[in-house]
């Protein structure tokens, strides 16, 4: 008997993962059961999966044919070191959010629960197939399964008209999306059916066919990453799902469009143009920036997290965006630098993202709140779910010694690394460019404290919150392991780099070695003059720092403590409402950023009985892509929908023309 | 790594964080000087760390623990980034654990904490003081990187110590783009300290106050470490400065015998740049709170500015 | 032999019924008829895969790969509508919009519908093939105007006329081919015949026969209804039963298209040029524009899904007119996931229309509360036919729209939109339609759920997997068409 | 002989031409339907003499069928149908009269145009009537178009019919015996249907009128 491939492993967890996906539709009486058996099932195939797809980062790659798929083209599955790293994410961050899973969707009633079981795996399945594939059928099948199965996710709580409209322009943006990534596979296919992704490796396409096949992806890829201006499914997809499904999508679903951005470029197109990278660049920023700003102002914990994505897929594609630039200018140490910082955000952003959503969930569950205006001193009644999103919130905002730091850290390198470009216009944008990613960074700290300090700190804003209680057991679990990932990320990134490299190494034919191989402790991406970082040595020089200050207080302080009202510079009568609301704590934002927002302001006058107070931030950009489409559309069928007249003469009439017309051409 | 270097980081860690209350208070000695007054003379922040140590400490009955652990991770923080700059030579065995980057993200660390901690209590004040903080963090953090960056280009390196090896220890050249970058950084070192025309760290005043309105809820021992902190912070953003754009004096890595007059360098530039504080911030008035962006915006333009004349003149 | 039953049993049906259409079991013998097609129509496809084409009675009738696959798939989704028409029509019945000499008239029509098409698709004459045509329009007319409201009258009306005098250019088309076909085959009989014509379509004058295509293109194109010759069947779709309405566009489109391509291979060998091939390129593409702009406005869900059908057709229509392996297997493929998932998607929302009582998409609401296997039927079929993966019409989607980026990418901007605008448009709708809150009344019989789910497995099978003899039957006829 | 008989069918083609403008003018529909009878009539005679000068036999079937069909059966029926519904109005057009037959005379000179390279290759004696065949359906066509009540517009298909019907005969001495007899089967099952459906129309909307059947449409 052959030995067991590690794809064999993998396609096993799809597998098992299918047959928990039908489990849960056969067992909808026993809603308990799904909960907290076939969702912890569900963790360990994810951790297997994890474990797999690190043991084959560094081995060859390994092909497999299922006799699927269309006649001439069975499905091929490849496990190469991209996808293996994409694998990778997937598995450890889908093993922290199916364990909170189990917890989360413990109350569902049953026939919901079996269908939501059913599509989660499903919805699982499909994303290890989009990382496995290798035919552009196979890929395109389990893409679009993948939005399918997200899709009825989105709307499980489908009796709310929002739910269903978040739903249907998600599930419309990914539709273009995907037509757009068909027609970049149109392009590269060999002709006469063959649609493999080897074949694909060997169609030298020329310098614009490439660049036609390059926007196409990127077109289509944006759409389900979120890329400016297709981002407008994200903050309406992100609230309506359950968290632990927005958790998914956040954090692996928007990666799955990394990993298809990746593959077709290096991959599959192999030799990419330097503007393509100036594109990619330019789009990133915006979508930081766009993302950032957004965020700042959202009142609702779900779509503020949703905006915060939008940010981060930004700074991933800028990541891309250096990497093609520098690859096209055969810098392959920088390229392999910037990409190593790329992939390592989108591994970071799959636990930190999903960790922060997975704490809204518990939120949410606890409180039945999704306004943050009305939330506010949770830490009091959920200090352990406080305690694991505080993980999440630091690392999102970029601090160290937390994993978020880690990966921000490198691009900012590979950015200053850069003036070396043979391009003089480049050059002068990249450091432009450094300056709004360290602006967007900084202003993803802004939104963090803001979603922390409104949501767990302060005093409570609504009566209903003391009786809120903390996250179950395996909430805390799902969580605990995703904040222990962010932790371990960003403590060891020298571990990390030296397993991105073999993913480097196949991408752009470079690695980050030597250098980081000389000790485990110290980050020192090119040479230890350069530039190094040592979270391990920061974080314990802080708690040294911490202890010795906690030492020297006890032993020289006496140590006596009173409790008493907040003083507040004296003011004697202070209540809830009188902490900075959501809305409040994003004012300076707002009106620093005034051009970007369309704000709609309902002032009081002095003179009301009953002042009220309404302020809402409108994203321009849905006026200013998306409505003239939909006009375009409205007139386009609006003209059409005048031919058909009901007069049948008209009819008749169109049809002798188009007889006429046609004589009159064969003529 | 050898013994002497270390004993030399671990000179360096106990000097910042005795010496750093003593540059607050010549700060405000100068200040009581250009002001006419007689001042409380330079010794006044450490009688009153050790006032703040003496007295009870009350709580608000709604504080968290994230509340009371704060001002230490504050303190650990900024002892952190005061230890790590190369102030007296660059044989600083940590300090490669912290670029200019990780530099800037201690900072960011701490302005979260302090921000989060000011949030806690849920008072008017406090959601204010930290909303404002952040605001003026966004701003000034980016500038702050960028006036890093504008030095890293020149320098090829993050690294502090290579920064302040390659421009103290090479052949002197002029640098223009560090001339805007001095002005930017000058400007982020005021609004990050709390200082005027940002901030007035002296008064309780709810339409101007910052970083007091942050620390309203806090007492006694908390406070003594918020209050030390601040001088820590102050301390390392000054020689900051002084390794970016006065590097001459630090010893190089091997070079013990220039100790002696590294220390004398130090003291005068941390003298002379305490003078400058003081006078800067007696001639300048404190701005409205919704000019501050402005002036932080062009704090970071200067500072991205920099980078670019860096590029424009062919470095 | 089996070419004689599979034409003997519909039109035996059809007389029986007309006989005893007002009994009680009328819809069953309705079904068992055909079944008994259906079993006819597998021996026969057994048959011609096993043994080749095959010729019957002096070559009056010739079967080879293309055509009886869609013999097999007419007999197969004439079965299934006839299952699905049981309950339906009895619930129409039982609500009193059908007398009892309706019925009849509709069983005995369904039959010798089936017929016609069926002879339209084995006989060998192009000839016969007209006549079949035009009697499969007089079948199905008085079908679509059963109910006798004003509207079906109108609709009946407007199709009658339009595919009348469509048709008529066909016979103008076949009267030039025969023409042609005459100076080379000699006058007589044999000259119609296909197989002769195609012996010797080299020899074609080009002239003429481009000249031909035209009228049989104007023709038969009416009937597969591509744009702008298109405007009887939204019409028809909408005001007919909706058993009528799912044969209509699951079978008689793709019998009138099967005319089309039949026509394409004998002027592509006359002419030797892609003239024909472009003259489908471009009404394809027109009508999946038009069908798409067409769709957002729809309030009827019938009428929808009609528009939906001339999207499909135009798709079709295009891939055949591309040629080539790929994409003419793509295009049989379509032809057979597409009538298999739009009768599908007729049949639930004819349940569908019958629960809420109307075809007003505004008024059907959460279809998946009151009756969750009509709503996911309807779901399912609505994601399936609007080409989601793993369905199949999402298989022929892909080869068509990447041959078409590979050959003529000028194209492929046209067909994103609109696949983009019609997704958006059938989508929105059918989504209001499953979900949210209900109304909706009780059916006094139980619906007839297997057809759809029946359709809609065959549908995801083909979409991941297309059995090798059933790929292999494909390449043949692909071979066939050149 | 030959020359003879091809001079006859010329003539016949001039006619029918001329009946098919005939028609397209013609305001009345009693009128229209004798008008109709004549084509039926012409076509009769010209199958008959081209059968007569090709010795194809089964050309005089046709011409029989023709007759019994177009001469007398469906100009009977039409009459009987006109009776019983009681229609015996005006027609209205449109178009006005003479620019219908403007745009008439435009499209047959489309129509011989068309056919002239297609006449050179004819090898029958009667190569030159392609285009008057066409040109009537064309002109058929254009009819329906312009007739605004049902009546007429079914006699314009049937004269579509037989433009088509004389294509048959004048280019290809006739298409087989079994293509000929389902074409006049199915002409004559939808003359039936039309029929029934007269009397439905008739019943629901109490006109003939075709503007009553304009309610189908995007709006």
């Amino acid at each position: 008997m052959p030995a067991l491939l590690p794809i064999d492993s993998v396609a096993g967890v799809i597998l098992f993962w299918l047959a928990l996906a039908l489990l849960g539709l056969a067992l909808q009486n026993a809603p308990r059961l799904i909960a907290q058996l076939l969702f912890p099932l569900s963790a360990i195939g994810a951790l297997a999966l994890a474990a797999t797809a690190l043991g084959a980062l560094g081995g060859p790659a390994n092909v497999a044919v299922l006799p699927l798929g269309l006649p001439d083209l069975p499905f091929h599955l490849r496990l190469d070191a991209l996808s293996s790293f994409f694998l990778l994410l997937l598995g450890a961050a889908a093993s922290g959010i199916s364990l909170f899973s189990a917890g989360y969707f413990r109350t569902m009633p049953g026939r919901a629960l079996g269908l939501l079981c059913f599509q989660y795996h499903l919805f699982l399945a499909s994303m290890a197939l989009v990382f496995l594939a290798d035919d552009a059928y196979l890929f395109m099948v389990a893409w679009e399964s993948m939005a399918l199965s997200s899709y009825f996710l989105v709307t499980t709580d489908h009796t709310l008209p929002q739910n269903r409209r978040a739903g249907f322009l998600y599930l419309l943006i990914a539709h273009v999306g995907a037509i757009g990534i068909l027609m970049s596979f149109g392009v590269m296919q060999g002709g006469h059916g063959d649609y493999t992704f080897a074949t694909m490796r060997g169609s030298h396409l020329s310098g614009l066919w490439a660049s036609v096949t390059f926007l196409l992806a990127l077109f289509g890829f944006g759409a389900k990453a979120g890329i400016l201006p297709l981002h407008a499914w994200l903050p309406e997809a992100h609230p309506a799902a359950p968290s632990p499904v927005s958790a998914m999508m956040s954090g692996i679903m928007l990666k799955t469009a990394i990993y298809g951005i990746l593959r077709v470029t290096f991959d599959l197109l192999s030799a990419p143009l330097w503007w393509w990278g100036t594109i990619a660049l330019t789009l990133g920023l915006l979508t930081a920036l766009f993302g950032v700003i957004f965020a700042a102002v959202q009142t609702d914990m779900k779509r503020l997290l949703a905006y915060s994505s939008i940010e981060n897929i930004g700074i991933i594609l800028v990541g891309i965006g250096l990497t093609i630039t520098f690859h096209a200018f055969h810098m392959q140490a920088l390229s392999a630098l910037a990409l190593t910082a790329t992939l390592y955000h989108a591994l970071n952003h799959a636990f930190m993202k999903g960790l922060l959503f997975l704490g809204a969930g518990s939120v949410l569950h606890a409180t039945g709140e999704r306004n943050m205006g009305k939330l506010g001193g949770l830490i009091h009644q959920m200090p352990k779910a406080a305690l694991l999103v505080l993980v999440g919130t630091l690392a999102i905002a970029g601090l160290p010694p937390l994993n978020g730091f880690a990966s921000e850290w490198l691009l900012l390198q590979a950015f200053l690394l850069s003036p070396t470009l043979p391009h003089p216009y480049l050059n002068m944008l990249v450091p432009v460019a450094a300056a709004a990613l360290a602006l967007a960074a900084a202003l993803a700290g802004y939104v963090m404290v803001k979603f922390y300090g409104i949501i767990f700190l302060g005093q409570p804003r609504s009566e209903k919150l003391r009786s809120a209680h903390d996250a179950g057991g395996w909430e805390q679990f799902g969580l605990a392991w995703l904040a222990l990932g962010c932790i371990a990320l960003g403590m060891f990134p020298m571990l990390v780099i030296d397993h991105l490299a073999p993913v480097t190494q196949f991408l752009v034919g470079h690695q980050l070695h030597g250098n980081t191989a000389q000790s485990w402790l110290w980050l020192t991406p090119v040479q230890p003059e350069r530039a190094s970082y040592s979270p391990l040595i920061l974080f314990s020089i802080i708690v040294i720092g911490v202890l010795f200050s906690l030492l020297v207080v006890k032993k020289f302080y006496h140590g006596r403590l009173r409790r008493g009202p907040a003083w507040d510079c004296g003011f004697p009568e202070q209540s809830a409402r009188m902490q900075d609301t959501a809305e409040g704590f994003s004012q300076p934002i707002r009106q620093i950023f005034e051009m970007f927002f369309g704000v709609i302001r309902e002032l009081p006058s002095p003179f009301d009985k009953h002042p009220r107070y309404r302020g809402e931030t409108i994203d321009r950009l849905w006026n200013l892509f998306y409505v003239p489409i939909i006009k375009l559309a409205t007139t386009l069928s609006s003209l059409i929908g005048k031919l058909q007249h009901g007069r049948i003469h008209i009819y008749l009439m169109y049809s002798f023309i188009t007889l006429l017309a046609l004589l009159a051409f064969v003529r | 790594m050898n013994l002497s270097a270390l004993l030399f980081q671990l000179l360096q860690d106990t000097l910042v964080v005795l010496a750093a209350p003593l540059l607050l208070g010549w700060v405000n000695q100068c200040r009581a000087w250009l002001q006419n007054r007689s001042g409380a003379g330079v010794l006044q922040p450490y009688r009153k760390l050790i006032k703040l140590f003496h007295k009870d400490a009350v709580l608000a009955h709604n504080a968290s623990p994230l509340f009371r652990f704060m001002p230490y991770i504050l303190f650990a923080c900024m002892w952190l980034a005061a230890a790590l700059v190369p102030v007296l030579a660059t044989d600083l065995p940590l300090s490669p654990a912290v670029d200019v980057i990780a530099l800037v993200g201690i900072f960011a660390l701490a302005r979260v904490f302090i921000s989060l901690a000011a949030m806690d209590i849920g008072t008017a004040f406090g959601t204010l003081g930290a909303r404002r903080e952040m605001l003026v963090g966004f701003l000034a953090e980016p500038a702050l990187l960028m006036v890093f960056f504008t030095a890293s280009v020149i320098s090829h390196s993050t690294s502090l110590i290579t920064i302040v090896e390659t421009l103290a220890h090479t052949q002197f050249v002029l640098y223009p783009s560090l001339a805007f970058a001095a002005v930017a950084f000058v400007m982020v070192l005021l609004a990050e300290n709390a200082r005027i025309p940002v901030d007035n760290p002296s008064t309780h005043l709810e339409l101007t106050m910052i970083h007091e309105a942050m620390i309203l809820e806090y007492s006694a021992r908390h406070l003594a470490l918020i209050e030390w902190a601040s001088a820590l912070k102050l301390l390392a953003y000054i020689t900051i400065g002084i390794a970016l754009f006065l590097p001459w004096g630090i010893a190089a890595a091997d070079h013990w015998s220039a100790l002696p007059i590294a220390l004398v360098a130090l003291f005068v530039k941390l003298t002379a740049a305490g003078a400058g504080l003081a006078l800067l911030e007696t001639l300048s008035a404190k701005m409205r709170i919704f000019r501050v962006p402005e002036f932080m915006g062009t704090a970071f333009l200067l500072a991205v500015l920099g980078m670019l004349t860096h590029f424009l003149l062919g470095s | 032999m089996e070419i004689l039953w599979v034409l003997a049993i519909p039109l035996l049906g059809g007389v029986l019924l007309a006989l005893f259409g007002c009994r009680r079991f009328a819809p069953e013998l309705n079904s068992l008829m055909s079944f008994a097609t259906l079993i006819a129509a597998t021996a026969l496809t057994i048959r011609v895969i096993n043994d080749g084409p095959i010729t019957a009675l002096n070559e009056q009738f010739f079967v080879d790969s293309f055509n009886v696959f869609l013999v097999a798939l007419t007999a197969f989704v004439g079965f299934t509508t006839s299952l699905f028409s049981r309950p339906y029509m009895r619930i129409e019945q039982d609500r009193g919009k059908l007398t009892v000499n309706m019925l009849r008239l509709y069983h005995s029509m369904y039959q010798l519908f089936s017929f016609t098409m069926l002879l339209a698709l084995l006989t060998n004459n192009l000839g016969i093939l007209w006549v079949a045509m035009e009697a499969a329009t007089l079948t199905t007319v008085l079908l679509v105007s059963l109910y006798r409201t004003p509207a079906s009258l109108e609709a009946a009306w407007k199709y009658f006329i339009l595919c009348g005098v469509g048709i008529a250019q066909a016979l103008f088309g076949t009267i030039l081919l025969y023409f042609a076909a005459e100076k080379v085959l000699g006058a007589g009989g044999n000259a119609l015949l296909w197989t002769h014509l195609n012996g010797v379509k080299g020899q074609l004058e080009p002239t003429v026969l481009s000249l031909a295509f035209v009228f049989l293109l104007v023709g038969y194109g009416t009937k597969v209804g591509l744009a702008p010759l298109h405007n009887w069947l939204p019409d028809a779709h909408a005001e007919g039963p909706t058993p009528i309405s799912a044969v209509l566009s699951g079978l008689l489109l793709n019998v009138a298209l099967y005319a089309v391509v039949r026509s394409k291979v004998l002027v592509d060998g006359a002419l030797g040029n892609h003239f024909a091939g472009n003259l489908m390129m471009g009404f394809g593409l027109l009508s999946v524009v038009m069908a798409a702009f067409f769709l957002s406005r729809q309030k009827d869900v019938k009428r929808l899904f009609a528009y939906s059908s001339i999207e499909h057709m135009g798709l079709t229509t295009f891939a055949f007119g591309m040629g080539g392996p790929v994409a003419t297997f793509a295009a049989m493929l379509h032809m057979t996931v597409h009538s298999l998932t739009k009768s599908a998607i007729f049949f639930a929302v004819g349940h569908a229309t019958q629960k809420s009582g109307t075809q007003f998409i505004a008024d059907i609401r959460g279809l998946i509360q009151t009756n969750p296997t009509i709503g996911w039927g309807l779901m399912i079929g609505s994601l399936a036919i609007l080409g989601m993966p793993p369905f199949g019409v999402f298989a022929s989607e892909f080869m068509i729209l990447t041959t078409a980026m590979h050959s003529y990418p000028w194209t492929t901007p046209f067909l994103l939109v609109a696949l983009g605008v019609a997704f958006a448009a059938i989508f929105g709708k059918v989504q209001t339609m499953v979900f949210g809150e209900t109304t909706g009344q009780r059916l006094p019989h139980p619906p007839a759920l297997l057809p759809v789910f029946a359709h809609l497995a065959l549908v995801l099978l083909l979409g991941v997997y297309i059995p090798p003899y059933l790929a292999n039957w494909y390449r043949q006829a692909v071979a066939l068409l050149g | 002989m030959t020359d003879f008989s091809g001079q006859i069918i010329n003539l016949c083609a001039a006619l029918l031409l001329l009946v098919a403008f005939g028609m397209l003018s013609q305001r009345r529909v009693l009128s229209l339907i004798n008008l109709f009878a004549a084509q039926g009539l012409i076509l009769t005679i010209s199958t008959a003499v081209v059968a007569y000068s090709s010795h194809q036999s089964h050309l005089y079937y046709s011409a029989a069928l023709t007759l019994v069909l177009k001469v007398i059966l469906l100009p009977w029926i039409l009459h009987r149908l006109i009776r019983k519904l009681n229609v015996k109005w005006d027609i209205e057009t449109l178009f006005n009269i003479p620019a219908t037959m403007l745009i008439g005379i435009v499209l047959v000179i489309f129509a011989f145009n068309l056919a002239a390279p297609i006449s050179q290759m004819a090898g029958t004696i009667t190569k030159s009537t392609l285009g008057i065949a066409m040109a009537s359906v064309l002109l058929s066509f254009l009819m329906m178009i312009t007739r605004s009540k049902a009546v007429p517009q079914v006699i314009g298909f049937l004269a579509m019919e037989n433009g088509l019907f004389f294509a048959a005969t004048s280019a290809t001495y006739g298409m087989p015996m079994v293509v000929e007899l389902g074409i006049a089967l199915d002409v004559l099952v939808g003359m039936f249907i039309l029929g029934i459906f007269f009397f439905q129309i008739r019943e629901t909307f109490d006109s003939l009128d075709l503007k009553h059947m304009e309610k189908l449409k995007e709006d």
